[in-house]
């Protein structure tokens, strides 16, 4: 039987379509994959999915409704100054779209989010509906045991919802999958670095963002297959400015935003989904698994306006970033409405500002529609960069 | 001879301006822009080249900016209004170094340095209250002309503050002024006051570093610019002879010639133009934004709202008890 | 001295009705807005009393109502649009549980009682988004009048998506799709949908029961009536006399005060 | 009803205002806080809810209240202009405008209306609103302010309330307990002394009895008719619950105080004339527009019995079984800290029920919900309780406007909304009336 030939550029359109599909709809994916007794919805930054994936529970990262859901009840449970993935949150909770949720964990990132799970409390009182308390003050000794006894709660939680017991040897199993999910992200942010040609910042966005709809291990496959593809994938280098991306930790651009970037500009790192690559190096395999994720959290993690770290400042975080990815400048967005997004975008900004390196601010909302204002300003922003004017 | 045209599509206006090899604006056009903005570029450029007398042919290179760049067919090349304007700002008063353009639907701050190229930026959010269209809303309240809003408010002595922050709101604001017998360039010089507080907000946020330059077509108003200078406490440069409206023409023109020059030190030919390569096709690149996945409407689980049903629609007398 | 009026100054349109001793409208006027809402409130008065073939002297007792109605300088009491919307609402259609009001500047949204005592109710602030105004500029842009929009609306096959909410702006988007080649109704269907969600989703804050009253000038908008309908999947009541409604409770208070209060009249 | 007892004499009655000895203790707080620096005291800024001041007074720090500061540039009617300095400065509209009032003052160099603020030596922000945090960076970063946050787990789930001495309740408390060694740690090394762990039990005697009289003078304006107006008043004496928490002069404020409106009381004297309707108040103020704001209500009649404001603008200080054993002063402060922080509002779990029972006990004939634009911690939850208050068959009326900018404050239709309510209110008949 002779071997189909092996196109890269069909194999990648593939993926990218499987992950797309499996984003573009914000409610539960439909079917539960084998193994898995139910869905549990968790809203951004972080959560400990190995927990749930050990508990034999879905993890569903909610990222918001997009800028195609119709907003009909939200409007009407929460003020006008709130930011958008808290109303769309709550619009999917009410529409029914979540209804088949196990459960819903929120942690304290900010007031919005932490209200949202008494919000969800009370309107979906079927549902499991927690606070996990990651605490804002990783300094103090005593964090590292404070987490491991949250997670441990959680666990508990989770094994009487599903009536199943967690065991060590499970949730090993799960630190296994998801550390090589960490590596295979890790792979795909540096071909960003790399080769940004090769792989847009929308692109890249799809592939992690699939992961929030599928078991770890489905997705641990595409990546490696993209990433395969991606080896032999022609694109010509333009000339186009390095640029970092900063502020859709939370609340999740649209893709028509990344999309306008790309067009002007190659995205070489950003923090685009940052929860799902929060633990930056393999959590330890060995010893008690609870206490390596909760260690990983204190010792090994990424940064975020939402995250009080006295090791990572704001400035030193996001200008190691620029130096890892050997960028020329940086995009600072916030979330309208979001208040740690904008404190820190200003402190962004001001510091630039001493530093000499040029930036562009956007504000943006999961559910915009129009997009020229900001292409407008992006292009400006890469003509500013480029045109060295005589 | 070479011309070098610079077509600056705004959302309710479109400038043309020409130069010549030795920057020497050699014609120009403004008209309202309309909604057919393609009609617009052509028309524009007609017009450009009555003023100055010549063919097509005769125009080397041409560079569009704007609102509607894209719509610009025989554009060698775009830019957007921000470069271009910060550009001619520079090139006109070379000690500027923050830059406001007030156009119909958006105000802008631009920060530059000292070769014109732009430091950082501010727009408005989408909303009327601060733009242009809150000024000729005030005024066509009021039954005065765009063109006479200027004169009309610079008669002013004692401006009533329009506090509202929506435009809509504002003019009901300004018939309450009306009925309790405020004088109407009051009212209107009020409203600049307004928008001038806005607009030296967002140039605040680009860092305000002087000199200042207005540009746009707020630049044909004196009384606004009287209003921005007061809040500012400085002088707001403007362009001579008329140009503040052209500014992003101008700009557009001047980045163009000087690719046009380098081109040809380098021996390279003029590209051709966008109609010519067909750049208005909307390019194969797949947008994954585009791809739209059937929508499933889901069922209400609060029960406020039963699942729609399709009612059938009935004539307003039918609809009565 | 058995009649009752009730004056509505609204944003833009200026309401008057004339009630007789059996609580029945006997006069009308509607006025558009002036500079000066005090003649403008006079006119309305004036207008109406004229409709109704009766003299200044024959009406007891006047109640002003709406945005303006402390211009209302001939008037004895004042008293808030929300209360006046729901009194006239629940006497034109006793079993009224929400009244929704879209007027030129503002939306309300009133949940009232079986007896007709407002429980609850929201208005839109600081952004004219999603009112009357928007239908204002759209009849602008098409320079068409505001009754042929409705129905014009309504033949729309492929709705256009609106996507602007500034009231301002709304012009230009309008004008930029028909610039397109897009068919007018299409345009003004998008128009009213756009309204229409942002107007029931101020609705659902109250929470929306059976039944539905619709008030204010834009009742008068078929399309209007349609779209809430189908939005909320309940049919909406809506009078001859909605535009009114304002009006009509302002006279039904003063009413109150002339005959003794109703079952479902204000305590205060 | 109790019957006017004539026989107290006047004087008693002149010789306590607790508007005036409220304004009194105020200014002299901030004449202190004006020469902490020169006098080289310590100078911590603490926010007013989880703030450890009982240990920080066992220090000797001097407290700097930052929100009180926003707060009184916005009484002061001032607020606008430091508002705009730091929007000028970069700060967007769409954040707390108590954090953008005090990036005007640092831009001012500190020059507040009623004095010169100290620099601060330390400055401690916990996590019940996350803005704090945020606000803490701004002075990390620019000031270099050394900060410590003070993590305060709050309550995990619905149906669950953390109770003293269970399980959970002894884990949050050695997590605090932790935190709060570090803490001391830090404070040794800035003052240079070590803690006086009977100085902090003598602060915790005199907390414990502040707490005691502010129970009681909560229980007061459940009489008919309200002694004092939740809102207005309330914000004097909450003010005073803060600032001199754990202080003599706070513990004699509140005594005196809540033998001042006994007295009211007992001659049946309400804080209005007539009183129509009672009204529960959720949310903060509108300092800017304040008076106005009570004005729109009490001119109908309408008297706040109750805010909701009273209990989380002191971090969860307010209920009768919060007492520090001041016998293990430590372990006693890590646990009444912990259990604190799940009362005062630290998310939305019980929001609704606490509301409900309070409708009841103040005998409430309406809630008003004021969303502040700028305060997520207080407002994003607001609409959503709004409407289970409301299924309770509760009038309820929801205003939106700012805690001290100005910009947001809509007169006309503010006023609209609240006399469409008391329409409503009149329509219905107060509960008392009826
Ligand atoms: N003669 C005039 N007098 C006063 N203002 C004018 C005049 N002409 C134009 N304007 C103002 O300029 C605005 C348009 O400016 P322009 O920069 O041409 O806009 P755009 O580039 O967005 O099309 C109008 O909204 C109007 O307020
Ligand atoms: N004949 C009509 N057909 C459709 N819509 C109308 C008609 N007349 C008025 N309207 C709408 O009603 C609005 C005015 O409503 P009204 O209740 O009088 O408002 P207000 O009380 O704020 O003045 C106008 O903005 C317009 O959109
Ligand atoms: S986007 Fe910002 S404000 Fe909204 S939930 Fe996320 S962190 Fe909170
Ligand atoms: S506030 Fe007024 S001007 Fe601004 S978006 Fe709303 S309608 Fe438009
Ligand atoms: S958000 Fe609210 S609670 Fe937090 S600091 Fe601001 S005003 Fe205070």
């Amino acid at each position: 039987m002779p071997e189909a030939v092996y196109d890269s550029q069909k194999e990648l359109e593939l993926v990218l379509e499987r992950c797309n599909e499996a984003v573009r709809e914000p409610g539960i994916p439909p079917g539960l994959p084998e193994g898995f007794s139910g869905t549990l919805g968790h809203f951004p930054v972080y959560f400990p999915e190995e927990i749930a994936h050990a508990a034999g529970l879905l993890p569903m990262a909610l990222l918001g409704g997009g800028n195609r859901m119709e907003m009909k009840h939200a409007d009407a449970r929460m003020g006008s100054f709130v930011c958008s993935i808290c109303r769309s949150t709550t619009e999917m909770g009410l529409n029914g779209s979540l209804k088949d949720l196990s459960g819903f964990v929120t942690h304290p990132i900010c007031d919005a989010a932490k209200h949202l799970a008494g919000i969800w409390a009370r309107n979906l009182p079927d549902q499991v509906s927690q606070i996990l308390y990651l605490p804002q003050n990783v300094n103090t000794p005593g964090a590292v045991r404070y987490i491991a006894a949250e997670y441990q709660r959680l666990r508990g939680v989770l094994e009487a919802k599903t009536g199943r017991k967690v065991s060590d040897e499970a949730l090993r199993a799960s630190l296994r999958t998801y550390n090589r999910n960490r590596a295979l992200l890790r792979e795909v942010y540096a071909l960003r670095r790399d080769a940004p040609w090769k792989l847009s910042c929308t692109e890249s966005y799809l592939l992690t963002r699939a992961r929030s709809r599928m078991p770890c291990e489905e997705h641990n496959a595409l990546l490696e297959r993209a990433l395969a593809a991606l080896a032999h994938r022609k694109a010509p280098a333009q000339d186009k400015p390095r640029v970092v991306f900063v502020g859709g930790f939370c609340e999740q651009p649209p893709l028509e935003m990344l999309e306008a970037i790309d067009e002007s500009c190659y995205v070489v790192d950003d923090d685009l989904l940052i929860g799902m690559r929060w633990l930056t190096a393999d959590v330890p395999e060995g010893g008690d698994p609870v206490w390596a994720l909760a260690e990983s959290y204190v010792e090994r993690s990424a940064a975020s306006p939402v995250q009080h770290d006295a090791r990572k400042s704001k400035e030193g975080y996001l200008m190691e970033m620029l130096r890892g990815a050997n960028a020329d400048a940086a995009i600072l967005t916030a979330a309208k409405f979001c208040e740690p997004g904008l404190d820190d975008q200003l402190a962004w900004s001001k510091h630039f500002d001493e530093v000499g390196v040029p930036y562009l601010v956007l504000e943006f909302e999961e559910k915009m529609t129009s997009f020229e204002q900001m292409a407008m300003q992006v292009e400006t922003f890469a003509e500013s960069l480029l045109f060295a004017l005589a | 001879m070479i011309y070098v045209a610079g077509i600056d599509i705004g959302s309710t206006y479109s400038k043309a301006l020409l130069l010549d090899e030795s920057f020497k604006v050699a014609g120009r056009a403004v008209r309202r822009t309309g909604f057919k903005l393609a009609l617009a570029a052509e028309s524009v450029f007609d017009e450009l080249l009555k003023d100055a007398g010549l063919e097509r042919s005769q125009v080397t290179y041409v560079a569009a900016t704007g609102y509607g760049r894209y719509t610009v067919a025989y554009r060698h090349t775009q830019l957007t209004e921000l470069t271009a304007h910060a550009r001619a700002a520079v090139h006109l008063f070379p000690g500027t170094r923050t830059i406001l353009d007030i156009g119909g639907q958006d105000i802008k701050a631009i920060r530059v340095d000292a070769e014109g190229r732009v430091k950082a930026f501010r727009l408005n959010d989408k909303c009327a209250a601060g733009t242009g269209a809150f000024l000729e809303k005030t005024a066509r309240y009021l039954g005065i002309t765009t063109d006479q809003i200027g004169e009309y408010a610079l008669r002013s002595k004692n401006p009533k503050p329009v506090s509202s922050v929506c435009a809509v709101f504002a003019e009901s604001e300004v018939i309450s002024h009306l009925a309790g017998g405020v004088p109407a360039e009051d009212i209107m010089m009020g409203a600049m006051v307004a928008l001038g507080g806005r607009a030296v907000q967002l140039m605040r946020r680009v860092s305000l570093e002087p000199a200042y330059m207005l540009t746009g077509g707020m630049t044909r108003n004196a009384a606004m610019i009287h209003a921005l200078e007061q809040n500012l406490k400085d002088k707001l440069q403007v362009a001579p002879d008329g140009l503040g409206q052209l500014n992003g023409a101008y700009g557009a023109a001047l980045l163009g010639l000087l690719r046009v020059q380098k081109l040809i030190a380098e021996g390279k030919p003029i590209p051709a133009t966008a109609s010519q390569i067909n750049l208005n096709e909307v390019t194969a690149k797949r947008r994954w934004s585009a791809i739209a996945t059937k929508k499933a409407a889901p069922p209400c689980a609060t029960g406020a709202c039963p699942t729609p049903v399709r009612i059938v629609r009935k004539p307003l007398e039918e609809a009565r008890a | 001295m058995k009649y009752t009026a009730g004056v509505d100054v609204g944003s833009t349109q200026t309401k008057a009705v004339i009630l007789d001793g059996e609580r029945r409208i006997v006069g009308r006027a509607l006025l558009d807005m002036e500079t000066s809402m005090q003649t403008v409130a006079q006119d309305a008065f004036r207008a109406a009393l004229e409709n109704a073939g009766i003299a200044e002297s024959d009406v007891a007792y006047v109640a002003g109502t709406g945005y303006g109605r402390y211009n209302v300088t001939f008037g004895k009491e004042q008293v808030t649009e929300i209360s006046c919307h729901a009194r006239g609402a629940v006497t034109l259609f006793p079993l009224t549980r929400t009244v929704i009001d879209i007027g030129g500047q503002d939306t309300k949204a009133i949940r009232v009682g079986p007896d007709g005592k407002v429980l609850n109710f929201t208005m839109n602030d600081k952004c004219a988004a999603g009112t009357g105004r928007f239908l204002g500029a759209a009849s602008f842009a098409l320079e068409m009048p505001l009754s042929k929009l409705g129905p014009l609306a309504l033949q729309a096959t492929n709705p256009v998506r609106i996507t602007t909410t500034c009231t301002v702006f709304a012009e230009s988007e309008i004008i930029s799709h028909l610039s397109k080649g897009l068919l007018p109704e299409d345009v003004l269907m998008g128009v009213h949908q756009a309204i229409t969600s942002r107007c029931v989703s101020l609705a659902r804050r109250v929470g929306i029961e059976s039944e539905v009253t619709f008030t204010g000038g834009v009742s008068r908008n078929v399309a209007m009536v349609h779209l809430i309908g189908e939005e909320i999947g309940m049919r909406v009541n809506v009078s001859e006399d909605a535009h009114f409604c304002g009006a009509l409770g302002a006279a039904l208070f003063a009413h109150d005060r002339v005959f003794g209060a109703q079952p479902q009249a204000a305590a205060a | 009803m109790t019957t006017a007892t004539a026989s107290r004499p006047e004087t008693e009655k002149s010789a306590f205002d607790p508007r005036v000895e409220g304004q009194r203790l105020i200014k002299e707080w901030y004449a202190e806080l004006e020469q902490a620096n020169e006098l080289g005291q310590p100078v911590a800024n603490v926010f007013v809810m989880g703030n450890a001041v009982e240990i920080l007074r066992a220090f000797d720090f001097k407290l700097v209240f930052p929100e009180i500061n926003s707060l009184q540039t916005g009484v002061r009617k001032s607020s606008e202009e430091y508002i705009r300095l730091s929007e000028d400065y970069g700060m967007s509209p769409d954040v707390c405008s108590y954090v953008k009032a005090d990036v005007g003052l640092i831009l001012k160099e500190n020059r507040h209306p009623v004095g010169r603020i100290p620099k601060a030596s330390l400055a401690i922000a916990s996590n019940m609103c996350s803005t704090f945090i945020k606000w803490a960076e701004i002075w990390e970063r620019w000031l270099k302010t050394p900060t410590f946050v003070l993590d305060l787990p709050g309550q995990r789930a619905a149906g669950w309330q953390v109770r003293p001495g269970d399980a959970q309740h002894s884990a949050d408390s050695r997590w605090v307990e932790a935190q709060f060694a570090e803490l001391i740690a830090r404070c040794e090394k800035i003052t240079g002394k070590k803690l006086d762990l009977d100085k902090l039990a003598e602060i915790e005697d005199r907390v414990n009895r502040m707490v005691g009289h502010w129970n009681n003078v909560m229980m007061l304006n459940r009489r008919t008719p309200a002694p004092y107006n939740a809102m207005l008043d309330g914000l004097t004496y909450i003010g005073i619950m803060n600032v001199h928490r754990g202080t003599q002069e706070g513990v004699d404020f509140m005594r005196r105080l809540e033998q001042h409106l006994e007295a009211k009381v007992a001659r049946g004297e309400g804080r209005v004339k007539d009183e129509r309707f009672r009204l529960l108040f959720s949310g903060t103020p509108c300092y800017v527009s304040m008076r106005r704001l009570v004005e729109l209500f009490e001119n109908w009649g309408g008297v706040f019995a109750y805010s909701d404001y009273l209990t989380f603008a002191a971090g969860g200080m307010d209920a009768a079984e919060l007492r520090y054993d001041t016998s293990r002063p430590l372990e006693s402060l890590a646990e009444v800290t912990a259990i604190a922080a799940q009362r005062g509002l630290s998310n939305q779990f019980f929001a609704h029920e606490r509301l409900a029972q309070q409708i009841r006990d103040y005998g409430t004939d309406g809630v008003v919900f004021h969303g502040i634009k700028s305060c997520r911690f207080v407002s994003s939850g607001m609409a959503d309780t709004r409407e289970f208050i409301s299924r309770l068959d509760v009038p309820t009326l929801y205003i939106e406007s700012d805690l001290i900018d100005p910009r947001y404050w809509a007169d006309a239709q503010i006023k609209n909304r609240v006399d469409a309510f008391f329409e409503a209110l009149g329509q219905r008949g107060s509960r008392r009336a009826s």
